[in-house]
């Protein structure tokens, strides 16, 4: 992917020099191996800057919202679907983002690598659909397709769903299986199971709002978790309150989630927190036929009040 | 005519047509008397049970 | 919403949706009949409840 | 309001008349009863009850129903026992109000009147005097008005359907004892069609009743609900006659989805089989074969008849009836008696359903209204105002009023205990227990408390705030308190009739109800209702009858109106009709319609006109329109929407090949010109339901029947020896149009019914136009050469999706406007003050399209009648700006158009609610993610603060 590199720097200049947008979001080499930071580049020296390549996780659809300037940004599958439900949602009109497509074939799984090299690396590259990952102690060329996210692994759109000019040659839409495996294993469980199964996920949870905070669609000026009147969910440490916490952000993202991962990339304790998110992903699939982030003229069906709806679970 | 009109009007019988005339009558500035000659108005519509097509209760 | 409470190990009787205009009062009974029925059939619920001290 | 009372005699004229009523003794107070039902528990006297068709027995001191209005008792004087033999007067010792008066006297009243409007509707045909049906000698044949009581809740089985329902439940007869051991559950039932309707032999009902095939369907939908699908239902029909809107797809669905057996036969006879009460009945099939078939219950769809009375009345006042004893009215003006100045709505204008009667009723009283609009508002009373208190920033101060209900809670609920918790509960001041919280006295006793002790918050445990809570509000604010500063609770059919065998409970329960609306008092704010501003003029969106029925309706009560007319004529389809179905000529009425609205300062008409866009609400829309080429801005403050159809373009039995297949506008056409063509025909055949009545098109358009039916006639008026053929599947010449359905055959009209699956096959053949069909009483192929071949084309709708938006009205699927309510807003939409006549509402004649017109100016003059007093609601979202996220869920998600995007200022992107299109539904404050939206008068924090109370340990 280092390819999209001189791509998106060209791009980036060229649409910096001619005064097109006033400033280019997309990634700039952090100061550690395998750390890429999102960087906003405003004139065409910073524009050189800029860098992609299989570490680039962070969602830069949250970087776009509430702003009168014209923006461009380099998004990939799962950004390019933020935006639009950005679009969607009136958090920036269409005309005033350019879009740098970004065809991606997935991102690394950073967590995993740090727990088999040790946090310490010392280097970090990549050649096509290897990478080779060096430590104080050892050193080793991976396939990268063993070591992807997550949720890139059942990741359905890995190419923009909408963009002015592309960052290099779209990739082939992959057969994912089965998205929602982990669903359906939960799914399998009886009611003490699962209730288990989610008191060990949240038992770590420090309300940090990480995961909130890292998530496109998470924008609102006050979150309902920083409520005091009403206070919907108590605040401190509390079990129910953490679960309710959790819950009710799932709910919020119904139909709206595009599964991205940035939420459980930012956690600092490791829940995964797409357990919650993705059950609600299935259902709207299932119930409504929609995957969030593909249609610029729909709104989520959540969001929708028409007569004509099947209302299957009023008895 | 003129002006010497009454600004009032007589309904003869409570039934669903009779109701909605007094109503309307009443709501455009007019005084109305409903005359009816049960104890009750309602008229037929009162004794269906449920109506076509929404199944409302006639009630 | 029944899903996701269904998800997370909550019984899905517990929870119920129901359209009954005003003049089915036959309807609201028997479904409020039915509910607290299947809610004492699964007894107290133990689980995702706050416990004040 | 005066119940009890009949018309006796009419004087004087039209703006000014005198009317004798007679008032009838009620022996029960008025305005003292409170209708407690102290007294019938009381009563010993019995007597049958007509409410449930005398299928049951009521007490002699009795309300009609449940919800009857006025809610008030009366004493039967046939079997009151104090009233005929002077024994008991229970009643009078139960009576907690003295409400109970022996001594009432019938008296004669006499009112002045401007107009009058005679709705007196109809009585269901008695069909005892039929032999065949043995209504009278068996228990299992039944009317359908019984089957009706049978199938409702509040009926005598509480909507159980079991056989022998005239058998009392608790039989006390030897006779009744020994029927009712035969009751069972039915498995089959039949309905037989056309029971004193379209028979001239056995009764002189020539008239189609017109709502009863549609009620038998229902009725049998509803019976397989109510007992199960193995129920088995068979309705024997002549004419299935559902022309209604929507009434197809019912029909189709009975068929389809509910399985229901329709058989088209008239029933010969019914026999009991010897020792089981069951009933054979003994038909011919569409073969002609004699079929016998046993069921255990028969109902008749007994058709609609004016009653004698009404025909004495109307010969008194000198109204011209027709022959049913229907009053004659003229297609133009559909709701005008013979006599100058009274006017009909309702059955006995003609048989019709309850949407037609609800459309009757506003046309009439529009009608009504035109006479009288010099005195307007004249003798209508205006409400004084009490100042209001300002409460604001006060600390709460509550009084609680908890009803007794006479003893309906206080049998139950421990009042008492109950109000002495009351005084306990935060913020409250004072708490009472009157004996009825919704009496007179207690009202006035309320308004003196809130002075004395300077309450500022109200609490009322009583019955269903849906009946009482504006009788509360009123009383607040005649002390002077904003209306929203109250709270009602249901202690008694939540709570004492619920829990009749459990006192203990029921007060607890009663506390924690109180307890939680005193928590919610607390917290609520005064409201207030913003003012809506109103333009008074009103535009009309088409130029057809309807149209101009309505424009001029408005006019004539002062109003000025907008005419939009896309054409370079007013008239719209009229334009292309010969005569009415009643034989008036069409178009010399239109030509001095449309003069007489040109004439009309008060009506503005344009022509050659297209609206572009339109802006706005309920009193305040703004349109730019674009008349012959130039653009201008209109304002008003109502619409109505009066666009109509168009005939359907049909594409099969050779139109457009060959010019003698033509359609029934083409017809028209013809006759008008007066055509020297038609003379040198010598046959016609018409072939109906083209392009209705398919998959394409799954309703029917209503009018085709009577048309071609009318048109057919008039062919052999002028040509008698002419031959003439109408191919149909269901011949729907509902109501009176029924006579020309006869009329028609006596002149020697031929009739051949076609089904769907073998639909007529047309041809030339060596020059000469053939049409081969199947006769259907012979099952022999047939075929007609004809010189003129009619197709009776379907109407189609507009499916005008740019005018939808920008009322924001809704279409059907097929196109046609959705109005406010089936039945019961059958001239309005949803939208606060847009309008709807005309066929662009649903395919009709010239005459219901009028009435429409009629009803929809009536329903707008009503709200324009609020000029000065229409207010919102104060229970209405609110936006926090500083917390909304611009998301746009509540404006995607509001079913009235309410939130939008303000569009400058400090808050310019996020949301606000126009106050006057939210209903206060919720749906916003609920699907709000950020929490920005917010409703009044049911504040999260006032839920929660209900659900913490409940939640709370007394």
């Amino acid at each position: 992917m280092d390819t999209y590199t001189e791509k998106i720097r060209s791009i980036a200049g060229s649409l910096l020099k001619e005064g097109k947008v006033d400033r280019v979001i997309g990634y700039k080499k952090g100061s550690i191996p395998m750390a890429t930071n999102p960087f906003a580049a405003r004139t065409v020296e910073q524009a050189r800057e800029l860098v992609f390549n299989s570490t680039c996780v962070m969602n830069l659809a949250n970087y776009i919202t509430d702003s009168s300037e014209t923006i461009a940004v380099a998004a990939k599958g799962c950004d390019s679907r933020n935006i639009v439900t950005h679009i969607v949602e009136n958090k920036i009109k269409r005309d005033q983002v350019y879009i740098i497509g970004v065809p991606c074939s997935g991102m690394v799984d950073k967590r995993r690598i740090i727990e088999e090299f040790g946090s310490d690396l010392t280097e970090f590259s990549e050649n096509g659909d290897e990478i080779s990952v060096k430590s104080l102690d050892k050193e080793e060329v991976l396939k990268k397709q063993d070591y992807l996210r997550d949720c890139c692994t059942t990741c359905i759109k890995p190419n923009p769903v909408v963009y002015d000019e592309l960052a290099g040659e779209l990739v082939p839409e992959p057969e994912v299986k089965n998205r929602f495996a982990s669903v359906e294993k939960i799914e399998a469980m009886d009611p003490d199971e699962k209730y288990q199964y989610f008191t060990d996920l949240t038992a770590d949870c420090i309300r940090c709002y990480a995961c909130r905070n890292a998530c496109p669609i998470c924008y609102c000026p006050t979150c309902f978790v920083d409520e005091s009147g009403p206070q919907w969910v108590g605040k401190g440490q509390n079990e129910t309150d953490i679960q309710t916490f959790h819950f009710l952000r799932a709910f919020h993202c119904a139909g709206r989630c595009t599964d991205c991962g940035a939420c459980e990339e930012a956690c600092p304790m490791g829940i995964k927190v797409r357990e919650f998110t993705k059950k609600l992903n299935k259902d709207t699939s299932e119930l409504f036929g929609w995957d969030a982030g593909l249609d610029q003229t729909k709104r989520p069906p959540l969001d929708t009040y028409s007569p004509e709806d099947p209302d299957d679970f009023i008895k | 005519m003129g002006n010497n009109v009454t600004g009032s009007v007589a309904v003869i019988g409570g039934g669903i047509s009779g109701m909605l005339s007094a109503l309307d009558l009443a709501n455009s500035g007019y005084y109305v008397y409903l005359v009816e000659k049960g104890p009750a108005i309602g008229g037929v519509m009162a004794q269906l049970d449920k109506t076509f097509p929404t199944n409302d209760c006639a009630m | 919403m029944g899903n996701l409470i269904e998800h997370i190990g909550i019984e899905r009787e517990r929870i119920h949706f129901s359209w009954i205009s005003s003049a089915e009062a036959t309807k609201f009974v028997d479904v409020v009949k039915d509910i607290t029925e299947k809610v004492r059939a699964l007894g107290p619920n133990e689980k995702f409840k706050k416990i004040y001290n | 309001m005066l119940t009890l009372s009949e018309l006796i005699d009419v004087k004087g004229e039209k703006g000014n008349f005198e009317i004798d009523i007679l008032k009838k003794p009620r022996y029960v107070d008025l305005d003292l009863c409170i209708g407690c039902g102290a007294c019938a528990e009381k009563c010993p006297g019995k007597a049958d009850d007509e409410y449930n068709e005398d299928l049951v027995k009521r007490k002699s001191v009795y309300v009609e129903y449940a919800q009857a209005v006025p809610l008030k008792y009366r004493i039967d004087p046939e079997t009151c026992l104090k009233l005929t033999k002077d024994k008991c007067g229970n009643c009078e010792e139960a009576c907690p109000t003295s409400a109970i008066n022996f001594d009432d006297k019938e008296e004669t009243v006499t009112i002045k009147t401007g107009s009058i409007i005679l709705s007196p509707g109809y009585k269901p045909f008695d069909p005892s005097q039929f032999d065949n049906y043995q209504y009278s000698n068996y228990p299992n044949v039944v009317t359908a008005m019984e089957f009706e009581r049978i199938l409702s809740a509040t009926g005598p089985t509480m909507g159980h359907i079991t056989t022998m329902p005239k058998v009392p439940v608790n039989p006390k007869k030897k006779k009744d004892k020994e029927l009712a051991a035969y009751r069972k559950d039915p498995k089959k039932i039949a309905w037989f069609q056309c029971v004193g309707s379209r028979d001239i032999n056995k009764c002189d009902n020539a008239h189609c009743s017109s709502v009863c095939c549609m009620y038998a369907v229902k009725e049998a939908i509803i019976s397989k609900e109510h007992a199960g699908d193995e129920l088995d239902c068979s309705i024997f029909f002549m004419d299935m006659r559902t022309p209604g809107k929507d009434f197809e797809k019912y029909y189709n669905n009975a068929q389809e989805k509910h399985g229901i057996n329709f058989i088209r036969s008239r029933v010969h006879s019914v026999t009991e089989v010897p020792g089981t009460h069951d009933l054979e009945v003994v038909y011919a099939d569409e073969a002609g074969e004699i079929q016998k078939e046993i069921y255990d219950m028969v109902v008749l769809s007994v058709g609609l008849e004016i009653p004698e009375e009404t025909r004495n009345l109307a010969e008194k006042l000198n109204i011209e009836m027709s022959p049913g004893g229907f009053c004659n009215t003229s297609t133009f003006d559909p709701v005008s008696s013979s006599v100058d100045g009274i006017y009909v709505a309702g059955a006995f204008n003609r048989p019709q359903d309850i949407p037609q009667s609800v459309l009757d009723a506003s046309a009439a009283a529009s009608a009504a209204g035109d006479d009288l609009s010099p005195a307007r508002n004249t003798l209508t009373k205006k409400l004084e105002e009490v100042p209001r208190i300002n409460v604001v920033g006060e600390r709460p101060r509550i009084g609680v009023f908890i009803c007794d209900c006479g003893s309906n809670i206080k049998g139950v609920v421990d009042c008492a205990h109950v109000t002495e918790y009351a005084k306990t509960l935060p913020y409250v001041e004072f708490a009472d227990e009157p004996m009825f919280a919704c009496s007179q006295d207690t009202q006035d006793k309320m308004v003196e408390y809130i002075k004395e002790k300077n309450l500022n918050r109200i609490v009322v445990a009583a019955c269903t705030p849906k009946t009482h809570e504006p009788l509360f509000q009123e009383t607040l604010e005649n002390a002077g308190l904003n209306k929203y500063l109250f709270e009602m609770t249901n202690i008694r059919n939540h709570d004492s009739w619920v829990h009749k065998n459990n006192p203990d409970m029921a007060t607890k329960k009663a506390k924690d109800l109180v307890r939680m609306a005193v928590s919610k008092a607390a917290l609520s704010e005064p409201l207030k209702e913003e003012k809506i501003p109103m333009d008074e003029r009103v535009m009309v969106v088409g130029g057809g009858m309807a149209g101009i029925s309505a424009a001029r309706s408005l006019s004539a009560q002062g109003y000025e109106v907008h005419i939009i007319e896309k054409q370079d004529r007013l008239g719209g389809e009229a334009l292309k009709l010969h005569k009415t179905p009643k034989g008036e000529d069409i178009q010399k009425k239109l030509k001095s319609i449309a003069e007489d609205v040109n004439a009309n300062d008060n009506i503005k008409v344009h022509l050659n006109t297209t609206i572009e866009s339109t802006d706005g609400f309920v009193g305040n829309f703004k349109s730019r329109i674009t008349e012959n080429g130039d653009s201008s801005e209109i304002e008003y403050g109502a619409a109505v929407l009066a666009t109509g159809a168009t005939a359907h373009e049909p594409d099969e039995y050779g139109f457009g090949m060959d010019d003698r297949v033509v359609t029934s506008l083409d017809l028209d056409r013809m006759l008008i010109e007066n055509s020297a063509e038609l003379d040198k025909m010598n046959s016609a055949t018409f072939i109906q339901c083209v392009g209705s009545r398919d998959t394409n098109r799954p309703y029917c358009s209503k009018i085709c029947c009577t048309h071609s039916v009318h048109n057919a006639i008039e062919l052999k008026t002028r040509k008698p020896d002419m031959d003439v053929f109408i191919l149909y599947r269901d011949i729907r010449t509902y109501g009176e149009n029924e006579l020309l359905y006869k009329q028609a055959r006596d002149l020697g009209v031929i009739f051949i019914r076609y089904d769907l699956e073998n639909k007529p096959d047309v041809r030339t053949e060596n020059g000469s136009l053939v049409i081969k069909a199947r006769d259907h009483v012979l099952g022999q192929p047939l075929e007609i050469e004809s010189d003129l071949l009619v197709l009776a084309t379907a109407i189609v709708p507009r499916k005008d999706e740019k005018l939808a938006n920008f009322f924001k009205v809704p279409l059907n699927e097929e196109g046609f406007f959705v109005e406010k309510h089936a039945k019961l807003g059958p001239a309005e939409f949803a939208t606060d003050g847009v309008f709807i006549c005309g066929s662009g509402h649903y395919p009709k004649p010239l005459d219901e399209a009028i009435t429409q017109g009629k009803a929809a100016a009536s329903r707008a003059l009503t709200l324009l009648g609020k000029k000065d007093n229409l207010f919102t609601s104060g229970t209405v979202a609110l936006v926090d700006q500083e917390k909304c996220s611009s998301c746009g869920v509540c404006v995607a998600i509001c079913p009235y158009s309410a939130p939008s995007f303000l569009e400058e200022g400090r808050y310019s992107g996020k949301a606000e609610i126009n106050p006057v299109l939210c209903k206060g539904c919720g749906l916003c404050v609920a699907s709000c993610r950020s929490g920005a939206l917010h409703l009044k008068g049911f504040n999260t924090d006032q839920i929660f603060s209900q659900i913490f109370a409940l939640d709370e340990v007394v």
